[in-house]
């Protein structure tokens, strides 16, 4: 009974702690871009003041299927969550993750695409097919670094492969398999849909794709969901590449990096027409991390 | 068209040359070839036990008018194989001549009567009165061959034609000449009947088809050679007739 | 040289005469004809079958007050029986085809055998 | 006992006076045939297990055996000639229900077609072979135009062909009893190998001509397509089942028990492979549904002739089994694609369309045929492949096995189509009242249904008519007695 | 008696056709009848291994026996059968009402399953070849019967196929019969075991093919499409879910039982695995890719997920051919899982069309606000398809990529990738088409399908959770498979699974998700209510239209991505066969018009050629 009890109390301390953290790291980027294009830029605690705001307001629903899409998205985020280790602490680490986490984030983007398709406007349903024929494009190569890695360290849990880095910088994976990790890099790109791959939400031609009917709460919940992905996808970036962490500050300090060198590099770039997209990755990313895959296998 | 026809004729040649390798053949010793021509040994063939009348009976010796009671008491020995060892041969022909005349009414068979149209016009006047005098003479004579099939040359089937022939003249000499239908097929069918009735009966008394069950008597006379003569009657019946309806049958058509 | 002259004169000659029906069978158009090459075809035959059985100076299979007796050379009477048989035949299936032929002249109007091909592949 | 001889004998009687019967009533030819056919069916019952045990040999005229005609009935004859009057029986029930323009001629034609495919299978003496088979085949001329219009072509087609067939058979004939010096069919096998081989070669020559006629060997047999097409329902059916079944029968005895040459049998299996491969392929495009099963009783006859030409026991009593499953289907196939065809008023396979529901029992019979024919478990067609195919792997000819294979799926791919198009399609068009052939289809479908599922039923027959087949000295010794 | 299995169902065929003739729904309510009857037997079946039965039955004096045994394989299939059968039968006792041949539907689905289960039960390959042939047909005239007007032209292509292959099984089965004089196949095993190595693979090659052709696989995959697009709608899921898998069990039957990997062993290998083998894992891989590809394209629903179970298939077939215990773990889960996934979306596609009754993807939207237990059942289903926990589909996955990994094999690996991500994709696309978006104003009086209908999507709804929770049940039939076809078996409770790298264990998956929707839900409930309006009133940047048409965005939904695929897509093997097929009725053609040509002389002159030549050749011989 006491032991459930704390366990749903972690559950909601780490839910809690990691939204915080994504909905900081947005703000940055927000001012990390204005920087770049020579504007002063909203303050970096902006997006906690949406989100209260968002809440605040009162929304409109278009039927049942609309509310039970976010809910599943947050629900699927959230959940992913708990398997991934940040820093020193985390909930469950059964072994098998990777692969579990990769699918679990569909559960999200399943739900965030039934939710806004519900909505029954055309625009949504073009930005998730968007978002669906990107994804196809973009897990091949990173499915494919991590078959390698898991092959190469003979366990499929992500403490396992962190553990697998220990001792040393020169141990991670950024530096004994630099191509892979850059790969996994602009992987990290498109799964965070930065700019060159973010056709799907591109604001200018679908208003913004799968958000574009939700106001008020939904709003806030997807952007909850968005920060949340953020964190998931970055320490699992850090975890598997950077050597993971000890302690939760240089883990943060890693994610951080990381997250500012990938918004640096996406407000440089146009975006890429989708199946462009899908043929870059399918063209470049892919083939070497075959490549790469095979020298680690043979 | 032209190579077409030569090149049939070619075929056809080879064709004969081939069939002809049948007659020179040089046999090794002991090998059955195809008798010279007129050399066919008589001996060893099947031949020779009708000419002796010793299929069953064990007799060398036939001698005209004076042996009795032989296996198939006709002088004619080409009528006993004919009416006698290989009648059911003979009963098959019949059998196809009727066959050809039914299939003939059936193919010409037209419930609409249209008027005959002559190859040939009105009989000559010849003609006419011969045929008048001839027709009974014609009639006899076919009886007389058929009669007397198993004594001298000839038969059911020369008789059944020249009977046929008569009325075949009587077609032609006028045009508005009428077979009585009911006759002709009543004539065919009293023929068929008696014919597979007499190798009916054989089974019968003797348990084999078309037996000869009657004493053939004195060879060379006419009351002999059992039911050879009833067998050759049945027969010039049956084709004088078959063939008087194929005529009467192709002239209505 | 005369035995030789026979023997091809009846084998030889009876083949030359199936041949020629045959030929005439499978080139002439015309349906009578091909009937006549049929008739041909069936004399020939029984031209053939006859000359199988002849005996040198044998005499026709019939005892007769001359004839007294059996002892003496017969020519082989199967054959002549078989003979009988097949004529009858052949006039059987050349009425049928007579027949046949002038319905089907009724029919096309036309007694050339390469234009009745109503009946194809 | 019964003397079978009058298995031949009486449908002659009877043919001899059906004008007679005519006479008497319109309907009473059809009703005498009937009983006539009965009649020899029970005929044969009685004398079923004498002639598969100890053959029997019937003298006609009450001469001795082999130096007159005789009848030689054994343990194939008695299957053939089952078969032929089993099959006849069916089709005088069936033509119960038809009334032909002139019934007295047709019913003596129909008579004599039996008697003369039963003579051709049961008679022990080459000329009366002949014989038989000019009755036969003469009685088919005449009933092939009994469907007027286009059927006189079939029929001079068909009366060219055999003309020439039966001179080349009757020369064959003198040449045999010119050299060999008898008729009988025993006495030539007995003197086979003294014959000179080459003359025997160019008699077998000849008789392949005459008889590959009635057995609907590859180029000789380019009538079977429009006489079947042309001729009436019954007579379709008696000639794809009894004719064809009786000339491969006669072919079997001239080439396996008179002159069994090892040379020939290459030459068979060639022309039967040919005949195969030609007969289904051109059955495959063929638009008009009775050409089509012409084609197929074609291709299925060089199915046999090949698996025969094989030359085993098993092959030939697998070929045996084929022949009577072949007759058996082909006629249920035929009777019901005359209803069907005179339901839809047309000939062509499109026109058939959607008559499953509106001529229930046709369709079934078609499709209980074409189920069998490709050799469906639990359908008589299905042992009989197993058979040909495991007798042609048995004997090494794995080339064969795999042309049947080829061959039965060229079948499955125009049978289906029918199939297909007979019950899964919409009828727009009317539906022409039919005869009704319940009786016949129903005991045909009996007979399939129970080979398929018992064939014990009849393989013993077919093991000792293979074993008559293959070895003549039974038959020489029954019929000489031991001279 | 093992019989019962086979013939009752064939005996009540009959009744169940002229019944259904008289009084409607009566067809339908006997299969159900049989199939649970059937159902209820093989539970007590359980457990009974190595119960045999033999008929004797002698032909052409050779002694032939028909053995039916019970292992754990056929006791699987048989249930999978009975399972399918019943919960199909329940279905279509409704759903037929309309269809005409309904009759002949009962009769000859009665019968197939008969067949199906003498196939699973046969000991001998004459039976099992008798039964397979018996199959192949009930199941032709089945999907003939298809409303569509391509339905014959499928039917007809997938008989051909099931035909090749059968015949060339029947060539296999009669050599090894004349070489072992027993058709069994425990003596079959050992006459190959013992054979030279080509000799024997080339048997079992011809094996295979059939199996292959049934299970709908890569070289032999072109009849799936259109017989499962055109099939009767009720028919699809017994089609798709069930009839592929009797397929598998052949490929299984000669893989491991005739041991075809055993002979396979001293060929040359790669990475531990047989060459041989590898090779049909490509083809299993191949056919994972294509399948995904061709069923984004596809604007059919039906033939969209027909395309989906030929990627599956693949899938299945990468697993058994692996010959590793996770291979055969998750090659045998996946099959399972497949069974009830793929049946629960093919029913939910025909419930779609007996309501609407069409299968056009972009004649349909919103149905979701009509037919909410349908669209449930879909979404589980695709849950589970596309392999996302917690469902039952995720696991076999996650299995199946132990398996490749464990043992390196990227490429495979890669398509398994490829096939899953890619299943989002066209799983996605009915979803957003059909059920969601935009509501047709000719749909607007629709209702959800009656409740017999609804009975088995609960049911399978229910399977999928339950199995997702609780692999262990599966895997209890499955460590006695694997056994038997000599694998050691992986390790499992009732819901963990021990992987190579590493276990699963559904429970905490469970028990983290129901979590995190919690959560989700609190936050959701925790703000304002928020007010309800119609689908119409959207954002349109400004433009307003009020147009249902014009705002559901079906048609290509995944053009750009189509784009990349189209010349792939353009050359087709259906196309290869074709052209085959017609240059056979070419020839045919060629020799009909050559040399029959109706002209009665020609055929004399054939006589007199047939004699020439045939003299000829007789000369020089």
């Amino acid at each position: 009974m006491i032991e459930m009890l704390m366990t749903a109390i972690k559950f909601l301390l780490i839910t809690i702690f990691s939204s915080a953290l994504g909905l900081l790291f947005m703000g940055i980027a927000r001012k990390v871009i204005a920087r770049i294009q020579k504007r002063y830029g909203p303050p970096f605690y902006q997006p906690y003041l949406d989100v209260i705001k968002l809440f605040g307001k009162n929304a409109i629903t278009h039927g049942f299927i609309f509310d039970f899409g976010s809910i599943m998205a947050l629900g699927g985020v959230i959940a992913t969550l708990f398997f991934i280790p940040l820093g020193g602490w985390y909930l469950y680490s059964m072994s098998g993750t990777v692969i579990l986490v990769i699918y679990l984030l569909a559960i999200a983007s399943l739900g965030m695409a039934m939710g806004t398709v519900g909505s029954g406007n055309p625009q949504a349903s073009l930005g998730i097919s968007r978002a669906l024929t990107q994804m196809l494009g973009y897990e091949l190569p990173f499915l494919v670094i991590l078959f390698g890695l898991i092959y190469k360290y003979q366990t499929s849990s992500i403490v396992g492969l962190m553990e697998a880095q220990a001792g040393g910088f020169m141990n991670w994976n950024l530096f004994t398999y630099p191509i892979a990790t850059i790969i996994a890099f602009i992987v990290l790109l498109g799964m965070m849909g930065k700019k060159p791959f973010d056709a799907m939400i591109a604001p200018s031609e679908i208003g913004s794709g799968p958000v574009v009917e939700s106001g008020g709460k939904y709003l806030g919940m997807m952007m909850l969901q968005k920060s949340i992905t953020i964190i998931i996808e970055l320490a699992l970036f850090v975890n598997l590449f950077l050597g993971g962490a000890e302690n939760i500050l240089i883990f943060i300090l890693k994610m951080l990096i990381v997250w500012i060198t990938a918004t640096m590099i996406g407000s440089l770039y146009p975006r890429f027409r989708i199946e462009d997209g899908v043929l870059f990755y399918w063209k470049w990313p892919l083939m070497i991390a075959i490549v790469q895959v095979l020298f680690i296998i043979f | 068209m032209r190579f077409r026809n030569i090149l049939a004729l070619v075929l056809v040649v080879i064709l004969g040359f081939f069939i002809l390798q049948a007659f020179n053949i040089s046999p090794e010793e002991g090998q059955l070839v195809i008798d010279e021509f007129g050399e066919a040994e008589i001996e060893n063939r099947t031949a020779k036990l009708y000419i002796n009348k010793s299929v069953n009976s064990s007799n060398q010796k036939v001698v005209y008018a004076e042996s009795k009671n032989l296996e198939s008491g006709s002088a004619n020995m080409v009528t006993s194989v004919i009416a006698n060892y290989r009648s059911l041969d003979t009963l098959g022909e019949v059998t196809v001549l009727f066959l050809a005349a039914t299939g003939l009414g059936a193919v010409l068979y037209s419930n609409k009567k249209k008027e005959r149209n002559f190859i040939v016009d009105e009989g000559s006047l010849i003609l006419k009165t011969g045929i008048k005098i001839l027709f009974p003479l014609l009639i006899l004579a076919g009886a007389y061959i058929f009669i007397h099939g198993h004594l001298t040359p000839g038969g059911g089937f020369q008789g059944g034609a020249v009977i046929a022939t008569a009325f075949l003249l009587k077609f032609l000499a006028d045009r508005e000449y009428e077979l009585a239908e009911h006759k002709l097929k009543i004539v065919e069918v009293i023929a068929g009947i008696s014919f597979v009735g007499l190798g009916l009966y054989g089974l019968y008394t003797d348990g084999s088809f078309l037996s000869n069950f009657l004493e053939t008597g004195t060879i060379g006379t006419l009351f002999s050679a059992g039911i050879i003569p009833l067998i050759y009657v049945s027969i010039g019946l049956k084709v004088g007739a078959e063939l008087t309806s194929i005529i009467s049958n192709l002239i209505e058509a | 040289m005369i035995s030789f002259l026979e023997e091809w004169s009846f084998f030889g000659g009876s083949i030359l005469l199936i041949l020629i029906g045959l030929y005439g069978v499978i080139t002439k158009r015309n349906l009578i004809k091909i009937l006549i090459g049929l008739s041909l075809m069936d004399t020939g035959v029984n031209v053939l079958l006859v000359s199988l059985g002849y005996v040198e100076n044998g005499n026709a299979p019939i005892l007769t007050s001359i004839i007294k007796n059996n002892s003496g050379a017969f020519v082989d009477p199967i054959p002549q029986a078989l003979v009988l048989t097949a004529i009858v035949i052949g006039v059987a299936i050349l009425a049928l085809g007579l027949a046949v032929t002038i319905k089907i002249y009724e029919k096309y109007g036309t007694l050339d055998i390469s234009k009745i091909r109503g009946l194809k592949w | 006992m019964v003397n079978p001889v009058l298995i031949i004998a009486l449908p002659l009687l009877i043919a001899f006076l059906m004008p007679l019967f005519n006479y008497i009533h319109k309907k009473l030819p059809a009703v005498v045939a009937l009983l006539t056919a009965a009649f020899n069916v029970w005929i044969i019952t009685v004398n079923f297990n004498e002639a598969l045990f100890n053959p029997m040999v019937i003298e006609i005229g009450n001469w001795q055996a082999p130096f007159a005609i005789n009848l030689y009935i054994g343990p194939l004859a008695i299957l053939a000639v089952a078969v032929i009057n089993v099959i006849a029986l069916v089709l005088a029930i069936y033509n119960l229900e038809h009334d032909y323009e002139i019934n007295d001629k047709f019913y003596s034609l129909f008579l004599m077609i039996i008697a003369g495919t039963s003579g051709m299978v049961m008679t022990g003496d080459l000329f009366n072979l002949f014989v038989f088979i000019e009755i036969s085949s003469v009685a088919a001329y005449g009933l092939t135009v009994f469907s007027r219009g286009d059927s006189y072509e079939a029929a001079f087609k068909y009366i060219i062909i055999g003309a020439i067939g039966s001179v080349f058979l009757l020369m064959a004939i003198g040449f045999t009893y010119a050299s060999v010096g008898s008729l009988n069919m025993a006495q030539i096998a007995n003197a086979a190998e003294n014959l000179n081989p080459q003359l025997m070669r160019i008699i077998t020559l000849l008789f392949m001509v005459g008889i590959g006629i009635e057995a609907e060997l590859f180029p000789l047999n380019l009538w079977v397509p429009d006489v079947y097409s042309e001729a009436p329902t019954s007579v379709t059916s008696i000639l794809s089942g009894a004719v064809s079944a009786a000339g491969i029968y006669s072919l079997g005895r001239i080439f396996f028990t008179l002159f069994a040459d090892p040379a020939l049998y290459t030459y068979l299996m060639v022309i039967g492979i040919i005949t195969l491969v030609i007969g289904e392929l051109v059955a495959y495009n063929q638009e008009n549904i009775k050409r089509m099963l012409a084609y197929s009783s074609i291709a299925q006859m060089g199915l046999i002739v090949t698996i025969i030409s094989i030359n085993t026991s098993q092959a030939v009593s697998a070929g045996l089994f084929q022949l009577v499953n072949h007759s058996i289907l082909k006629v249920l196939l035929f009777i019901s694609a005359g209803v069907l065809v005179s339901a839809a008023g047309s000939k062509k396979i499109k026109d058939l369309s959607g008559l499953g529901s509106k001529k229930p029992i046709a369709s079934l019979g078609f499709a209980v045929g074409a189920m069998g024919i490709l050799g469906v478990p639990f359908f008589n067609g299905f042992v009989s492949k197993l058979m040909l195919i495991n007798s042609s792997l048995n004997a090494e000819k794995i080339i064969i096995t795999a042309l049947i294979l080829f061959a039965t799926i060229v079948e499955i791919g125009y049978y289906l189509k029918v199939i297909q198009k007979i019950y899964f399609e919409k009828r727009e068009t009317k539906v022409f009242k039919t005869a009704n052939v319940f009786i016949p289809v129903l005991v045909l479908t009996v007979f399939v249904f129970a080979l398929g599922i018992y064939p014990e039923l009849i393989t013993t027959t077919l093991d000792k008519a293979a074993n008559e087949l293959l070895n003549s000295t039974e038959y020489i010794t029954t019929v000489l007695g031991g001279m | 008696m093992l019989t019962n299995y086979i013939f009752i169902p064939i005996i009540a065929a009959f009744f169940a056709y002229l019944l259904n003739k008289k009084v409607k729904y009566t067809g339908g309510i006997i299969t159900s009848i049989i199939s649970a009857y059937l159902l209820y037997q093989l539970i007590g079946l359980y457990g009974k291994w190595s119960l045999i039965q033999t008929i004797n039955f002698s032909l052409m004096g050779n002694n032939l026996e028909f053995i039916l045994g019970n292992n754990p394989l056929s006791w699987l299939f048989a249930l999978m059968t009975a399972s399918a059968g019943l919960l199909i039968a329940l279905f279509s006792i409704k759903s037929q009402e309309k269809y005409d041949l309904s009759s002949a539907f009962n009769f000859n689905f009665l019968i197939l399953i008969g067949s199906i289960m003498g196939v699973v039960l046969a000991g001998d390959f004459l039976t099992l070849f008798i039964f397979w042939e018996l199959m192949t047909w009930t199941s032709f005239y089945i999907i003939s019967g298809g409303t569509k007007k391509m339905a014959k032209k499928s039917a007809y292509r997938y008989f051909i196929l099931s035909a090749v292959g059968a015949y060339t099984m029947l060539m296999a089965i009669i050599i090894i019969y004349n070489q072992t004089g027993s058709f069994a196949i425990g003596e079959a095993a050992q006459y190959l075991i013992n054979l030279p190595t080509g000799k024997s693979l080339l048997l079992m090659g011809m094996m295979s093919l059939p199996f292959l052709t049934k299970a709908g696989l890569f070289p032999v995959h072109i009849w799936v499409k259109g017989a499962h697009g055109n099939a009767p709608k009720e028919f699809s899921p017994f089609l798709s879910g069930l009839m592929l898998k009797v397929g598998v069990y052949g490929l299984l039957l000669v893989f491991y039982l005739l041991p075809f990997f055993k002979v396979m062993e001293n060929t040359i290998s790669y990475r531990g695995l047989p060459i041989l083998s590898y090779i049909f894992a490509l083809f299993g891989a191949i056919t994972t890719v294509t399948g995904t590809i061709l069923a984004i394209r596809q604007e059919d629903m039906k033939k969209l997920i027909a395309y989906s179970s030929i990627s599956q298939m693949g899938y299945i077939l990468m697993g058994i051919s692996l010959a590793t215990p996770l291979g055969i773990t998750g090659g045998l889960l996946h099959m399972m899982n497949h069974l009830i996934f793929k049946s629960a979306i093919f029913l939910t596609l025909a419930a779609v069309i007996y309501r609407t009754g069409t299968t056009k993807m972009y004649e349909m939207g919103g149905l979701i606000f009509k037919m909410p237990v349908t669209f449930a059942t879909y979404l589980t289903a695709i849950i589970a398809l596309a392999g996302i926990p917690p469902t039952n589909g995720f696991i076999s996955k996650w299995v199946i990529y132990q398996a490749l990994i464990e043992k390196g094999y990227l490429f495979l690996a890669l398509a398994a990738f490829f096939g899953s991500i890619g299943s989002f994709m066209y799983v996605f696309k009915p979803l957003s088409t059909v059920f969601l978006g935009q509501l047709k104003p000719q749909h607007e009086k629709i209702k959800e399908v009656p409740f017999i209908m609804q009975l088995p999507m609960y049911v399978l709804m229910g399977l999928m959770v339950l199995f997702g929770v609780l692999p262990g049940i599966q895997m209890n039939i499955i460590t006695k498979i694997s056994s038997q076809l000599g694998i050691e078996s992986v390790n499992y409770s009732l819901y963990t699974i021990e992987g190579a790298f590493g276990s699963w264990n559904s429970m905490i998956i469970f028990n983290v998700f129901t979590a995190g929707f919690i959560i989700s839900l609190i936050i959701f409930m925790l703000a304002k209510k928020s007010k309800l309006v119609g689908l119409l009133d959207t954002y349109t940047s400004g433009e307003y239209m009020n147009d249902a048409e014009a705002y559901h965005y079906a048609y290509q939904y995944y053009r750009p991505f189509d784009r990349l695929f189209d010349n792939f897509a353009a050359r087709s093997l259906t196309r290869a066969y074709e052209s085959l097929a017609n240059n056979l009725s070419k020839v045919g053609n060629a020799l009909r018009k050559g040399i029959i040509t109706g002209n009665g002389q020609t055929y004399a002159y054939y006589t007199v050629l047939f004699f020439v030549i045939l003299a000829i050749a007789g000369w020089i011989i």
